[in-house]
């Protein structure tokens, strides 16, 4: 077992001619909340793709938990510990909200149940599908969402299918949860409240976070190290402090 | 564009034959030509008998059913004009689309059963028919079909009879005819096709029994397009076979007139009805059908029926048309010698009496379409008539 | 179902059952004392199997989203080979009827089944209208195969034994039950919310680690069984099998059928395949003879009223008003649960999944793509994850807002 | 060689129908299933036209045609104009799918009205093949085909030149990438769409013109040409015009050289839709189809 739980070696992709990510080693400690900030169009998302197995990497590689994981599909790569959010929204919107965190819990290994099962309704369907629902409105509650179960995913307020992606991707039961950019569009006292279930969440259930976000107080107040992306090159790395402070980041954000 | 009859005098002698079609009615009356014979005088039973019969009217092989329909539709009104048959009864016809497809058939048996049907038509076409015909032999239903061809209509139960020709027999006489006078022979038949495909099977049985070799091309009725590919393969024989409808046939016509492979006769089936009117300036070819009716006959009872036809719906008959014309008069004429005079009597009561009846070797009837008699299959014996175009 | 809605959820998933049997047993009360008439002897069963193809196509085209033409290609392979079957059967020995028809309907079943395996395969790298008409040219080969397939008669089509016209209705009727037991177990399972899961947002399925292969096989495969068993029905209801009678008109129509009934609504299919079967029916018999030309243009005419009234934006008012569902409706205990409710019936209305476009291509598709795009003018200048954002915003936001 | 010039000839007018569905695709984002319906009523429109001025107008036959011709655009345009209003634009912004089913209605709508006005039996009527043949060394090869040729490659021509150069044109392209991004550059978009189905309708009926040596005019003329050229659009790629010209030649080649070969003829649809599947499965948005991505 290696120290880290997410180790990236030489990450790269090109797209064509173009380098939209070149160069990137990160490595994450187990148990970490690691932030990954840069300005519009710096590639971050675009390493939270490689590494959920949306594009395949061109240059290097990235092992989890030791394990080399660059090649697998994205089901693979989830089933091996890796959940992630999405910047712009995508729950399952026609799916009430504890659906959605049932779809999360999909793949764990004590829910399995044959499709004919679940035809034919054999005992062990209920039984499953009893022991989803009381798993789900577990973690629902730790997002303050069980009142909110029955309602359809699209008509939760924004900050709320926030929560609910988080939830759902928890759900999986990952190792590494990426979170693409997570206080976007929420008030000050929204984010604050997140900062918090991000922290208990790190503890309760035994996670390592990487998150991308522009909000800097937030990224300040969670993040114990940093990566700073900018054109698809790593810029700074390190404790966060240093990072924020290092003339370089600041010159890339504020320009000139 | 000439006319000339090859079988005339033939179909002349078998008219006279016609005298041996005798009915119930008061029995000493023989009867000719059915227009008119039942004055009605002796009439004293009344009420009416509801003729049933499914067709595709609307479609792709609408014009079928609605020729149907009018030749029978015709044939009713005549006999209700001149007060219904020798009893008085008067008949109604009714008649349901079936798209020609089989699911709608069944479906249209069932209604006409509901809507108190007591002898049938059956469908137009054969598909549907076979599937109607399946009802009906549940339902013991007799029905003559104008022009459901397929060997398998009339193998559906003992009540399916029918007008036209068989396919196979059809098959086997152009088999017969082509051979005797040709030696390089060809043929085009479309293999999606229930009417194009009987026939063929039976025409190449015979023509491999008479051991004549001979050249074959296929197509489906989905691309119908274009024939210029099938006719330049077929460029070398004196004659084409055709066992297809006229409208192919007016597009394989038109391939040979524009690859100007004008001296290729094409021989056609009962299909090629119709042909005359469709047919451009510029084909040259010979053409040749067999076929039970011809629009341009002289025979009286043929010619009075061209002219009621056209002065009715404004349009010529054509073997659809003729085929339906006379599948009322046999019904009528059936229902007749089997003594039906009751109009509340179920289809089922005289099934087997009209069985009886059209099997009976002394029954037989002279329409439009030919003298016609019937054995235990169903099948319809009678005389063909060769036509020839150009 | 979710355990505060459980009581409710559960009435309402038995009622269909209920109605149907009901409605059996009244038709068979009818039948044994009147007698039905003899076109309701074979309208019934015509609507038994376009219920049960309705029902199976809506698995494919209402929970997986994917726009499929070609189902009446699997009911015609069903037909065909479970017919077949039941020939052999019956030219072999004296197995009783029903035994040989239930085979029949198994083997055929598994033989389309067989099918659906194939023109799934395509289905996990086509999407939208490109899959759709992959379907629908699958259609048309299955039908052009059988045309020219001399053991099944070839363009002479094949005949089967009818079955008893007295219980025929009943078999329908019970093997519609069956299926729509299975179809409707399936869809309220853990697997039924992946499927659905795939169809809302296929992306995050895949980021959920939904086996997305796996699920649209599946459904490919159990619809394609559903539709052959339906075509064996048919053979027993109609007693003779043609290619022409599956062609892609047949398709469509059992399309109109789903799409009319609210996709993603088992009941809503067969309420409208039974409609619609039943109005074709209805003006099979009332528009006969010189009329029959009609028949197209008032099928035509209802259809497009029917679709503007219950799809167009501008009709959205009116329709609320006669909203079924809200006029019958017994009054809600709180406020929260009626906002509850009335959200979610809003949803339902306005939120036919839209994934049937060809805004998005499979991201499988994606990963291949992206790695030999080529590169787009200036793109050395615009850094390449900006550009795209810059595309696909205002296409998400606008999706978020709706 | 003769082959060659039969199926280019055919792959034109199922190009030019193709073209019809792609540009409608493009605009509208939904399949005009009715496409092949209006060449049905184009062709009726000339067959009554000729008819009607070569016997009672007494005209010579270059005369009725052309009049036939011009006749049955302005109503094919007018009619497919019609059907976008009535039936198509209340949908705007409903699931395509209600889109699709309305447009499965007017198709059976027109066909019954064609049932009724001009009756069920198939017509025929010779313009193009009045021309004849000609004769170049031991070919013989069909003047119609190779008009065909020609006026199918002049409409390709100058429909990518409008498109390409004129205002309506790039208004249209616009409208097809990003419609709600053109109404806010000041796009007119419903009359784009009112336009893109006029041009679509118009091409039918020279598609219908075309078609007419070859085939019988009936009600049901237009579903399979229809869903031919459908299949040749998606060959080319849905929304690409010249993907829509190469797809329709590609399929009348196929359906040519196919129906020339013994054996083979009677698998000429199930050959076509393979070949179809099969480029699709190479390239799953067409041979000449634009790839859109997916931001994740």
């Amino acid at each position: 077992m290696s120290e880290y739980i997410l180790e990236t070696k030489d990450l790269g992709i090109s797209f064509g001619g173009l380098k939209a990510v070149q160069n990137a080693n990160i490595k994450i400690k187990k148990g970490q909340i690691y932030g990954m900030v840069g300005p519009n169009g710096a590639g971050k998302t675009t390493v939270f793709n490689m590494l959920t197995g949306v594009y395949i990497p061109t240059t290097g590689t990235f092992y989890l938990d030791g394990e080399e994981l660059k090649g697998k599909t994205q089901e693979q790569i989830n089933h091996k510990g890796i959940a992630r959010t999405f910047q712009n929204i995508r729950l399952f919107s026609n799916m009430s909200v504890i659906r959605n965190v049932m779809v999360g819990l999909h793949n764990q290994p004590q829910y399995k149940c044959n499709f004919l099962t679940s035809m034919f309704r054999l005992p062990k369907h209920f039984k499953t599908e009893k022991a989803m629902q009381e798993h789900a409105r577990e973690i629902l509650k730790v997002f303050g969402l069980d009142e909110e179960r029955n309602n359809l995913a699209c008509n939760l307020p924004y900050g709320k299918q926030r929560k609910l992606e988080i939830a759902r991707a928890l759900a999986t039961n990952p190792k590494l949860l990426l979170l693409d950019e997570p206080a976007a569009g929420m008030n000050p006292q929204e984010t604050a409240d997140l900062v918090r279930i991000v922290k208990k969440i790190r503890d309760e259930f035994d996670l390592t976070v990487l998150l991308i976000e522009h909000d800097m107080k937030f990224v300040s107040g969670l993040c114990e190290e940093l990566t700073v992306l900018n054109f698809g090159t790593v810029l700074a790395q390190g404790k966060t402090e240093d990072c924020l402070n290092d003339p370089e980041v600041i010159k890339a954000y504020i320009g000139g | 564009m000439k006319r000339t009859k090859l079988l005339a005098t033939v179909l002349a002698a078998v008219m006279a034959l016609s005298l041996l079609a005798l009915t119930a009615c008061g029995g000493s009356e023989p009867e000719p030509t059915p227009v008119g014979s039942g004055s009605g005088s002796d009439a004293p039973a009344g009420g009416t008998i509801v003729i049933g019969a499914s067709g595709p009217l609307t479609g792709d092989a609408s014009s079928y059913g609605i020729s149907v329909q009018k030749g029978a539709q015709l044939a009713v009104d005549e006999i209700n004009a001149n007060g219904g048959n020798c009893f008085g009864m008067k008949f109604a016809f009714n008649m349901k689309d079936d798209k020609a497809t089989a699911a709608d058939a069944s479906t249209a048996f069932g209604q006409l059963m509901d809507e108190g049907m007591q002898v049938s038509l059956g469908a137009v076409t054969s598909g549907s028919c076979e599937a109607f015909g399946a009802q009906a032999a549940e339902a013991k239903v007799f029905f003559i079909t104008p022009s459901a061809s397929a060997a398998s209509v009339i193998e559906t139960s003992n009540y399916a009879f029918r007008v036209c020709f068989g396919d196979p027999d059809q098959g086997i006489l152009a088999a017969e005819e082509l051979t005797s006078k040709y030696t390089k022979i060809g043929c085009i038949y479309d293999t999606s096709d229930t009417y194009s495909s009987g026939i063929y099977d039976a025409f190449d049985a015979k023509m491999k029994e008479l051991g004549v070799e001979y050249t074959t091309r296929t197509f489906d009725a989905d691309n119908k397009k274009d024939f210029s590919a099938q006719v330049e393969a077929l460029k070398d024989c004196e004659v084409i076979f055709c066992p297809f409808y006229y409208t192919e046939a007016s597009l394989v016509a038109r391939a040979c007139a524009a690859k100007e492979f004008d001296n290729i006769e094409l021989f056609g089936c009962d299909g090629f009805d119709g042909l005359a009117p469709i047919l451009e300036e510029n084909v040259k070819n010979p053409i040749r059908y067999i076929t039970p009716f011809d629009v341009d006959s002289t025979d009286e009872f043929t010619a009075k029926f061209v002219k009621n036809y056209t002065d009715k719906y404004g349009v010529a008959p054509d073997q659809f048309a003729a085929d339906g014309y006379d599948a009322v008069y046999i019904l009528k004429n059936a229902l007749e010698r089997a003594g039906v005079q009751d109009d509340s009597v179920k289809a089922s009561d005289i099934a087997d009496d009209l069985v009886a009846v059209l099997t009976d070797p002394s029954f037989g009837y002279t329409g439009v379409t030919g003298m016609m008699t019937w054995d235990a299959s169903g099948a319809c014996t009678k005389v063909p008539v060769i036509v020839v175009l150009n | 179902m979710i355990m505060g809605e459980k009581k409710k959820f559960k009435i309402s998933n038995y009622l269909n059952y209920a109605i149907i049997i009901a409605f059996v047993i009244v038709m068979i009360i009818i039948n044994s004392t009147v007698g039905l008439g003899y076109s309701d002897k074979s309208t019934l069963p015509r609507i038994a199997f376009s219920c049960i193809l309705a029902v199976s196509l809506n698995l494919v085209v209402g929970f997986l989203g994917e726009l499929s033409l070609g189902h009446a290609g699997f009911m015609c392979v069903g037909a065909y080979l479970g017919c077949y079957i039941a020939n052999t059967i019956r030219a072999g020995g004296s197995m009783p009827e029903l035994l040989t028809v239930i085979i029949a309907m198994i083997v055929g079943g598994f033989v389309a089944a067989i099918f659906g395996f194939i023109i799934g395969l395509p289905a996990l790298r086509l999407k939208g209208d490109y899959l759709a008409i992959a379907t629908l040219a699958f259609g048309e080969i299955v039908r052009c195969i059988f045309k020219n397939l001399k053991i099944f008669g070839g363009a002479m089509g094949m005949s089967t034994k009818l079955y008893n016209g007295n219980t025929l209705y009943i078999l329908a009727f019970v093997v519609l039950l069956v299926v729509l037991f299975c179809c409707q177990n399936l869809i309220n399972s853990k697997h039924g919310r992946a499927v659905i899961a795939i169809r809302d947002n296929e992306i995050a399925a895949k980021a959920m680690g939904i086996n997305v292969t796996f699920y649209k096989l599946l459904i490919f495969i159990v619809a394609a069984f559903f539709a052959g068993m339906a075509g064996v029905l048919y053979g027993s209801t109609i007693g003779t099998i043609r290619q022409e009678t599956f062609s892609y008109n047949y398709s469509i129509e059992i399309l109109v059928m789903v799409v009319l009934g609210g996709m993603g609504s088992i009941n809503g299919s067969m309420i409208a395949a039974a409609v619609i079967t039943y109005l074709n029916i209805v003006l099979q018999q009332q528009l006969s003879g010189a009329l029959a030309p009609v028949k197209n243009i008032v099928y035509a005419l209802i259809l497009i009223v029917i679709v503007i009234f219950s799809n167009a934006p501008a009709m959205k008012s009116f329709r609320e008003k006669f909203n079924p569902k809200k006029l019958f409706r017994r009054k809600p205990k709180t406020p929260e649960v009626a906002e509850a409710i009335e959200r979610k019936d809003e949803a339902k209305w306005d939120r036919i999944p839209t994934k049937i476009d060809m805004d998005e291509v499979l991201s499988a598709d994606t990963r291949s793509n992206y790695a030999d795009a080529p590169v787009p003018p200036g793109a050395d200048v615009i850094p390449m994850e900006r550009s795209k954002d810059e595309m696909y915003r205002p296409i998400e936001s606008g999706k978020e807002e709706k | 060689m003769v082959v060659a010039i039969d199926g280019l000839s055919l792959g034109a007018i199922y190009a030019l129908i193709a073209l019809g569905y792609t540009m409608v695709y493009g605009i509208a984002k939904m399949l005009n299933f009715a496409h092949g319906d209006v060449i049905m009523v184009g062709a009726y429109m000339i067959y009554t036209m000729c008819t009607l001025t070569w016997t009672t107008g007494g005209l010579p036959i270059w005369a009725g045609a052309l009049i036939a011709f011009v006749v049955a655009v302005v109503v094919c345009t007018v009619l497919g104009m019609t059907i976008e209003k009535v039936a198509y634009k209340p949908l705007r912004g409903a699931s395509p799918l209600a889109a699709l089913i309305t447009a499965i209605g007017v198709s059976y709508l027109l066909q019954g009205l064609a049932q009724l006005i001009w009756g069920a039996d198939q017509k025929t009527l010779a313009i193009l093949d009045k021309l004849g043949n000609l004769h170049a060394g031991s070919y013989t090869i069909k003047w119609s085909s190779i008009i065909t040729l020609v006026v199918g490659a002049i409409i390709m021509v100058c429909l990518t030149l409008f498109v390409k150069k004129t205002r309506t044109g790039r208004a249209m392209l616009a409208v097809s990438e990003d419609k709600g991004a053109a109404q806010m550059m000041g796009i007119n978009v419903n009359k784009i769409v009112s336009v893109t189905f006029a041009i679509g309708s118009g091409l039918a009926t020279f598609a219908a013109l075309l078609y007419l040596p070859t085939t019988a005019i009936s009600p049901t003329l237009g579903s399979m040409p229809g869903i031919k050229a459908f299949a040749a659009a998606v060959i080319g790629g849905i929304g690409s015009i010249p993907g829509a010209m190469v797809g329709g030649v590609l399929l009348g080649v196929i359906e040519v050289v196919c129906n020339s070969i013994e054996g083979v003829a009677s698998y000429t649809t199930a050959i076509e839709f393979a070949v179809l599947i099969i480029i699709l499965l190479v390239r799953p948005i067409g041979l000449l189809g634009k790839k859109r991505r997916v931001k994740v």
